[in-house]
């Protein structure tokens, strides 16, 4: 195991090398421009002027090497500072176009309310998926799995943007229960200010995990059929083993292997924020920079985001394929 | 100059004006209402507004940064951290009009106690101009050759040719004083590095940054050091961004979560039905935004390549007033006011509709939609339909077909549509195209999609002019203006109009210095164009914001920020 | 040297626990036979610590009320010498049937319509014995199996009717708690596939000890230790060190020996064997069968063993049920059946088989007999012989009327109307 | 068979290893040895049965033959050309000569093609016919396996299982072949219905003078239908004999076992059999025994414990006229002296 780990991650460098290089000539190639949402009584040789302070006008390779030995060698030199106190010679760091400083500081600034956010939800959605899932499967064609169905429906028809601002009008607008926006700088210091940091999550964590229960209970209904069908199921009975121990144990271990690793392949996503919802609720997480920077043309910024979710994509592909590993004794990589 | 006097007198007027407001029994202990919550729904990148030049870090950073000069609601021009306004007159501005010479107000100090001296505005100055800087504000310094410390308080600016409109440096919200001391060390292609600086800039306004969340929100509180007792009266801002314009009318006008929101464009009838809730007043402020038509003067036919919509080759129609006029005359513009702007646009029938001394009346006409009108104008130039197709042809021979495009935007494509309609129905056909705006006004010279390059036959956007003074804007329109591939697409002039005459005029306003006189020229040149019919005015836009009805104080203005006076806001009890 | 100690016992004091072998230098108890506890058929034994016991200690407790036994028949010690090592197996085929299967519908009922998968079984089957069942795929013997235990999922699965008697009581009305005690307490059960029919994702151990700490309650270690013993006695060498291992590290018939110690894990008295070998290999299910021979003769229970394959119960079984659309349409002593078969589905089945004499010289040249025609469709009742449109002894009754069971002699039947001696 | 048959297929010293991979760099740590060495001649019109366990590589063998995997080492002549060295090209138009039939009949048929499509496929690849031609040959085909012709535009989940390896054959047939290998072709059937298919299938042989290569792993079946047999065991042929000499007098104490391990359904046969069970497990055929490959289990050796068994692989020798062994002591395994003791494990 150790040794596939190890070898998919070396792998992984002249991927992610490939992907950062195709992602930057991407953006690079769509016709947008730092300066494009300045307004337009700034005069042209102004923008330029903003343009070749920005580095803009050099050429793409020359670009491209400038980015990656920032991100190479001038982030880890500076963390390294920062965390362990060493003394290196920083060079320039990544800096965004749009605000003149350093993409990193600005990505771990967010990081904390993207992950809580977005990540509570990825939680609250799983744990309503599996009683769901499981039930469903169980119950196949009954009134709860039709109920089930028509829920995982719901949340994979309705977008956000509508599921989103629906709940804003109710409970915001008409009941005035929940705030519709979110205030990243609340910190929670006692119960009352735990309260409203939970009530001002409820509304976002709830529309995002109604997506993750629509997927997660699918897959997890599907996956406990599959195995509802097995014929160690027929032999945990046939122990006369009860039928809550057959399904939660025998059954539910089984069918947790592929949903456990749909899991994990997930958890990128918690990283890249909900664009939608983020904007919705104004919880401005990372998915909200990065669109934003893709508006404002802040190469430097969707370039260091992208790349950062592609190191965790194939980050957690691995952890998803060496958790198929653990959880699945018939897999062994080497 | 009786112009001049009329307009400080205006100043005058509006200053008693505030002050009785305050008078109106809101005084009392600096920090005494609380929070003040304003979102903007544009959330702001940066406090330096000479690294971005956005509206929505210029506002943002207008709560800390101060000018020498500012602009109130009305247009008219204030003392700010100068004692008064410089004028011929007062010997502020040398009788040559190559110099001024400001005086700082006594016992300003940064929030920091040090206390602002000439220094800084030289330092200010410095900044901007550094050519590795890429300030985004820096053609306010234009024609600025030197500035100089005649002592602590007294700043000379000189000149390096005659400005009869002096107040640009250093004046309104766009080129505010920053300290010399924090930004020592950000001169030119280091000004990146200080991110603490720009985004923490110590200022002398009435809040100074406690934190700030780029593209996300901002905490400001109150200055302990400001010059004015008992201002502002709030203890602290939450100035929070992102979302979208309705979310933002949303939380001031129905939920009540926030007091000020800002540029709520959104559907006039929504915004309307969320007013009438009763928690905030919609506000509307009027600057010189015009949505307008720009007619192509060249000829942009494909055909043509590297020549297409260049000089080489005039326009087969849209040259002819006639067209232009019959088109103008077909809209009608308070339906299109009514359909996308409500609140926040007006009719007009000028590209320079404001300030009001400024504003053109010889044009009205075009108020008042005629078809019929239209029609006859086309018919009477000679534009018949002769093939009974329902599209009328030059005299040539050659259909009237026009491609129209314009930024993707759903007021935008529901005024194309419309005006298309009318098109259609004075025999002109009309092909509609929308561009991603980032790329339309992305300025990029490979792309042939951008707004300066205009391949197409009318183009539609918004443009406006900062400050108060419509020289420089009005002279976009000069033909050595019109962009080309030998300028890289650069330059102003869109619709590609040349006018001797019209530059003539740009010139001579160049060199007038009576208000009066400037304005009489500003009209000409509006007339002109106008009668070229080489642009179209469509509606004069203003900002639409909303405030909670207990946030008082507000008054809202075009010509600085919204902000401007926010150290007079106020929690009605 | 193996004694049998028949009896009823209660264990008296805060285990109530089971009594399953004993052994000792000098002699060993191969089983003490308790009927636990009034209510709940809880089973149990002692710890295994307790299996260094000696006959006397035993006694000992029994004596002083420890152990509580209504003794039927105890063997003495002096008694071993002289009586036989082995118990027979005819010795072992006796006393009351274990269980009683009577007139058995068992329907499915599908979106195409109901499918009869079972049309009145009946048999019944005594201690020690070991009853064949054989039958193609449709055939209907898995579903009787499942049906006596209730195994089937309901729905589509329905029993309609019949009953299943079994330690005196009617299985098809017995609660659900009850059946369940059953349920790989008395009764074991092996399934075809060894590869599916353990759950991959658990240890051997683990799956091992689960009925052994449901039925009998023994605690995780002693389960351990009793997994390990049932583990050696199925013949699956370093046991202790396997337990920890995974279905998938077993070969083929080492996993079939596992599923054979689970289903004897409580000693059942019935086991039902559901193809047992017929995913596994020739010399693999040699030695399965052996295996089966040899715990039957130590432990007595007995067995149903399901298969389509008329060789392998010819060597094991006693009786043979032959189904055919959901009924045993023959019924026999095993000699019987294979000598003088009656039904005529029994005698085409037996002539398909390739001859299996060496001294017969070429049979390249015989045909195969082969049966024409399709398995029958079991939609809707019978109401004719299934057989019929296969038979080549088919007359007018066949297509009119469904058979009964006739007696033919010494207890062989055959569902054929020409056993109707009318 | 007259020893003057002439030889259709010549397979010699053929190897098909699976290679394993491991470690960080994905080195070739080893194979899997499926088949090892395996030579045999398949007579024109004879039937040769190959059986074995399951792994034994018998499978493999089937499809190494067919070249459908690319053996590894050895050859495979047909009619005196060696098909393992043909190109794609050649191996091509050879095809129509050789075909297979597959053990389940549900698996190996397209379930969204018709009966007509699925019988006509080799056809239209292979021969030039019109619409018209080509399915009067696929009615003809489907009579010829026995099925209405009628049925030539059903799905194959409308047949039984005996109706679909129907289907198989008819398949496998529509080229005109002259060699087909049937891999395990009767395993997925009911007993009542293999007799029809084995039936089928010598008919079609008697018809059309068809050479099988027939993969079983059922001792009686490949008893009734071939006329010499080859027992596999851990991909190397242990013996290979004529049908009668192979079940009368088997040589190799596996194939010893192996016969004595066949049920029987005969009561009295089956109370007093001497059955040889074999111990142990089959070793995994990455890492085969040193020596003899049955050595770990064989009763042979452990009884004599000669070294040999575990030192040497024995010669592929042939001990009677046509009866080749593998073995080191295949002049004794028959012998009394040697029985009379019993091996451990003969109960």
């Amino acid at each position: 195991m150790l040794n596939y780990t190890i070898r998919r991650l070396l792998i992984a460098i002249p991927t992610l090398l490939f992907i950062s290089f195709v992602i930057f000539f991407i953006v690079k190639l769509s016709p947008s421009d730092p300066t494009a949402n300045l307004p337009l009584t700034i005069p042209p040789e102004v923008r330029e002027k903003i343009r070749e302070s920005l580095g803009v006008n050099q050429p793409l390779v020359v670009q491209f090497y400038l980015w990656l030995k920032q991100l190479m060698i001038s982030e880890p030199l500076y963390w390294s500072n920062q965390w362990f106190g060493t003394n290196f010679e920083v060079g320039q760091r990544i800096i965004s176009y749009q605000t003149r400083s350093p993409v990193m500081d600005i990505v771990i600034q967010r990081m904390p309310q993207t992950l809580i956010v977005v990540g509570t939800s990825y939680i609250v959605g799983i744990l309503i998926a599996l009683p769901i899932g499981i039930i469903s499967a169980y119950r196949q064609y009954s009134w709860f799995d039709n109920a089930g169905t028509l829920v995982s429906m719901i949340g994979f028809s309705v977008p956000p943007f509508f599921s989103g601002v629906l709940a804003i009008v109710i409970f915001s607008v008409l009941l005035g229960w929940l705030p519709s926006i979110y205030d990243t700088t609340h910190t929670v210091t006692d119960w009352d200010s735990f309260v409203v940091q939970f009530k001002q999550m409820i509304m976002p964590v709830m529309v995002l995990a109604l997506q993750t229960t629509a997927q997660i209970s699918r897959f997890l209904r599907a996956s406990m059929l599959d195995n509802l069908n097995q014929d160690y199921v027929r032999t945990a009975r046939a122990k006369g083993l009860k039928e809550q121990t057959v399904v939660l144990v025998h059954v539910l271990r089984n069918s947790l292997i592929p949903v456990i690793t749909v899991i994990a392949l997930g958890v990128p996503a918690i990283f890249g924020g909900a664009i939608i919802t983020e904007q919705v609720f104004k919880v401005n997480g990372l998915g909200q920079l990065l669109i934003i920077s893709i508006q404002a043309g802040d190469v430097p910024t969707v370039q260091t985001l992208t790349f950062m979710f592609a190191v965790l994509i194939v980050l957690f592909n691995l952890i998803a394929d060496v958790l198929y590993g653990i959880m699945d004794p018939r897999i062994r990589y080497d | 100059m009786k112009n001049l006097k009329l307009l400080l007198a205006t100043t005058a007027a509006a200053a008693i004006a505030t002050t009785s407001a305050l008078a109106d029994g809101h005084e009392g202990e600096r920090g005494r209402d609380g929070e003040v919550k304003i979102i903007y729904w544009q959330a702001p990148s940066t406090l330096n507004p000479y690294l971005s030049g956005g509206t929505k870090e210029v506002e943002s950073a207008s709560l800390v940064l101060e000018s020498l000069a500012r602009f109130d609601n009305t247009g008219a021009i204030q003392p700010w951290l100068a004692e008064s306004i410089p004028t011929v007159e007062n010997g502020g501005v040398a009788a040559d009009l190559t110099s001024i010479t400001w005086k700082l107000k006594e016992g300003v100090t940064w929030s920091d106690g040090t206390p602002l001296t000439a220094n800084d505005a030289i330092f200010t100055w410095k900044y901007c101009t550094d050519p590795n800087g890429g300030c985004a504000q820096a053609s306010y310094f234009d024609g600025v050759e030197n500035m100089e410390a005649l002592d602590d308080r007294t700043l000379k600016i000189s000149f390096s040719a005659p400005k009869p409109f002096p107040y640009t440096a250093l004046v309104g919200s766009e080129s505010p004083i920053i300290q010399a001391a924090q930004f020592a060390d950000c001169l030119g292609a280091k000004a990146p590095e200080c991110t603490e600086a720009n985004f923490g800039p110590i200022g002398t306004g009435p809040f100074t940054v406690a934190e700030f969340k780029p593209n996300d929100v901002i905490r400001f509180t109150a200055n302990e050091n400001f010059r004015e007792a008992g201002k502002p009266a709030f203890a602290s801002v939450l100035f929070k961004g992102g979302g979208d314009a309705a979310g933002a009318a949303r939380s001031v006008l129905e939920t009540g979560e926030f007091d000020y929101a800002w540029n709520l464009q959104i559907d006039p009838t929504v915004l309307k039905a969320m007013e009438d809730k009763g928690n905030g007043t919609v506000v509307t402020a009027f600057g010189t935004s015009v949505e307008r038509l720009h007619l192509n003067q060249t000829d942009p036919d494909p055909a043509l390549g590297d020549a297409r919509s260049t000089t080489a080759k005039a326009h087969p129609f849209l040259t002819d007033p006639n067209v232009g006029k019959a088109m103008s005359m077909a809209i009608d513009r308070a339906l299109l006011v009514e359909v996308g702007y409500g609140a926040g646009g007006q009719v007009t029938c000028n590209v320079l509709p404001a300030p009001e001394a400024y504003a053109s009346t010889a044009n009205d006409d075009c108020k008042v939609q005629d078809i019929e009108g239209a029609k006859k104008v086309l018919e009477d130039a000679g534009y018949k339909d002769t093939n009974g197709d329902g599209i009328r042809e030059t005299p040539d021979g050659m259909p009237l077909k026009v491609l129209y495009q314009t930024s993707t935007n759903a007021v935008r494509q529901d005024t194309q549509a419309l005006i298309k309609q009318w098109w259609t129905e004075i025999g002109i056909e009309t092909e509609l195209r929308n561009i991603d705006a980032s790329v339309f006004f992305g300025g990029d010279p490979a792309s042939p999609d951008t707004f300066q390059k205009f391949y197409a036959d009318i183009e539609m956007y918004t443009n406006n002019f900062a400050g108060v003074d419509p020289e420089a804007y009005m002279a976009n329109w000069q033909c050595k203006e019109i962009p080309g591939p030998d300028t890289q697409w650069q330059g102003s002039n869109i619709q590609r109009f040349c006018s001797e005459e019209y530059d003539a005029l740009s010139k001579k306003m160049s060199e007038t210095a009576g208000l009066e006189e400037r304005a009489k020229l500003a009209k000409a040149m509006n007339d002109m164009l106008m009668q070229s019919y080489s642009i179209i005015p469509l509606i004069h836009r203003g900002g639409v914001s909303a405030h909670a009805n207990s946030l008082g104080g507000v008054l809202i203005s075009d010509w600085d920020t919204e902000l401007w006076n926010i150290q007079d806001w106020y929690r009605k009890k | 040297m193996p004694l049998n100690l028949l009896g009823k016992c209660r264990v008296n004091g805060v285990q109530k626990r089971r009594v399953h072998s004993v052994s000792s230098r000098n002699a060993a108890f191969e089983r003490l036979q308790c009927g636990g506890n009034r209510l709940s058929r809880t089973l149990c034994t002692l710890p295994s610590i307790t299996c260094e016991l000696s006959l006397q200690l035993l006694l000992r407790f029994f004596m002083q009320g420890r152990l509580r036994c209504e003794i039927m028949a105890l063997v003495s010690p002096s008694m071993v010498a002289s009586s036989a090592p082995q118990p027979t197996t005819e010795s072992a085929v006796s006393g009351e049937p274990v269980i009683t299967v009577d007139n058995l519908h068992t329907v499915f009922h599908t979106q195409d319509g109901d499918v009869h998968a079972v049309n009145g079984v009946t048999f019944s089957l005594r201690p020690g014995e070991l009853l064949g069942v054989v039958g193609e795929s449709g055939s209907g013997k898995s579903v009787t199996m499942m049906s006596l235990l209730r195994l089937l999922p309901m729905p589509p699965a329905e029993i309609t009717s019949g009953e299943v008697h079994f330690g005196g009581q009617d299985l098809l009305k017995l609660g659900t708690n009850a059946l369940r005690d059953l349920r790989g307490g008395d009764v074991g059960f092996i399934f075809q596939d060894p590869m599916t029919s353990l759950n991959p994702v658990f240890t051997v151990g683990f799956q091992l000890t689960e009925p052994l700490r449901i039925h009998m309650g023994l605690s995780k270690a002693d389960a351990m230790e009793r997994a390990v013993e049932l583990l050696e006695l199925v013949g699956i060498p370093s046991a202790r060190e396997r337990l920890k291992d995974f279905p998938h590290q077993f070969s083929g018939g080492m996993r079939q020996r596992v599923m054979i110690a689970i289903a004897l894990a409580c000693d059942p008295k019935l086991l039902i064997a559901d193809e047992p070998t017929t995913a596994l290999d020739v010399t693999v299910q040699a030695q399965i069968i052996e295996l089966v021979k040899e715990l039957r003769e130590r432990l007595g229970m007995a067995i149903i063993w399901i298969t389509h394959d008329l060789g392998v119960v010819a060597g094991i079984a006693d009786r043979v049920a032959v189904m055919y659309g959901g009924q045993i349409v023959e019924y026999a002593e095993v000699k019987h059946l294979y000598d003088d078969p009656k039904h005529p589905y029994t005698k085409a089945l037996l002539q398909t088989l390739p001859s299996h004499e060496f001294a017969h010289g070429d049979t390249r040249e015989e045909r195969l007999v082969s049966i024409p025609g399709q398995a029958p469709n079991l939609k809707g009742p019978l109401k004719a012989c299934p057989f019929a449109p296969r038979c080549e002894y088919v007359h007018q009754r066949c297509l009119d009327e469904n058979p009964p069971m006739f007696d033919v002699r010494d207890g062989q039947q055959s569902r054929c109307w020409l056993e109707d001696q009318t | 068979m007259s020893a003057a048959a002439e030889t259709l297929v010549r397979v010699d010293d053929l190897k098909m290893h699976f290679p394993i991979y491991a470690g960080l760099l994905r080195r070739q740590v080893g194979a899997v040895k499926a088949v090892d060495g395996v030579s045999f001649d398949i007579y024109r019109g004879e039937t040769l049965g190959l059986v074995g366990e399951s792994g034994c590589g018998k499978s493999t063998t089937g499809r190494a033959v067919l070249r459908l995997y690319d053996p590894t080492d050895g050859s495979v002549e047909f009619e005196g050309g060696d098909i393992a060295a043909l190109s794609e090209g050649d191996m091509r138009r050879m095809r129509p000569r050789m075909q297979m039939i597959f053990q389940d009949p549900q698996a190996s048929l397209n379930p969204r093609m018709t009966v007509g499509s699925i019988i006509s496929e080799p056809l239209i690849e292979h021969r030039d016919m019109t619409v018209q031609e080509r399915r009067e040959r696929v009615k003809e085909l489907l009579n010829a396996v026995g099925l209405n012709p009628d049925y030539i535009n059903r799905y194959p989940h409308e047949f039984s299982g005996g109706q679909r390896q129907r289907i198989g054959i008819a398949r496998a047939l529509a080229l005109d072949p002259d060699f087909i290998v049937c891999d395990e072709p009767i395993a997925a059937l009911d007993v009542s219905i293999q007799a029809q298919v084995v039936n089928l299938l010598e008919d079609l042989q008697q018809e059309r003078g068809l050479t099988y290569l027939f993969i079983s792993h059922d001792l009686s079946m490949v008893r009734h239908i071939a006329d010499r047999v080859a027992v596999m065991y851990l991909g190397k042929i242990m013996e290979l004999a004529p049908r009668d000499a192979l079940f009368a007098t088997p040589r190799h104490p596996y194939t010893q076992a192996l016969l004595s391990a066949v049920p029987v359904a005969d009561p009295d046969i089956e109370a007093n059999r001497q059955r040889i069970i074999l111990t142990g497990d089959v070793p995994s055929p990455s890492k085969p025994p040193e020596g003899c490959v049955f050595c770990t289990r064989c009763p042979l050796a452990k009884k004599l414990n000669d070294e040999k068994c575990f030192t040497t692989a024995p010669q592929w020798r042939e001990i009677e006229p046509g009866q080749f062994v593998a073995c080191h002591f295949a002049e004794m395994t028959n012998d009394p002296a040697v029985l009379a003791e019993g091996t451990p494990d003969t109960v």
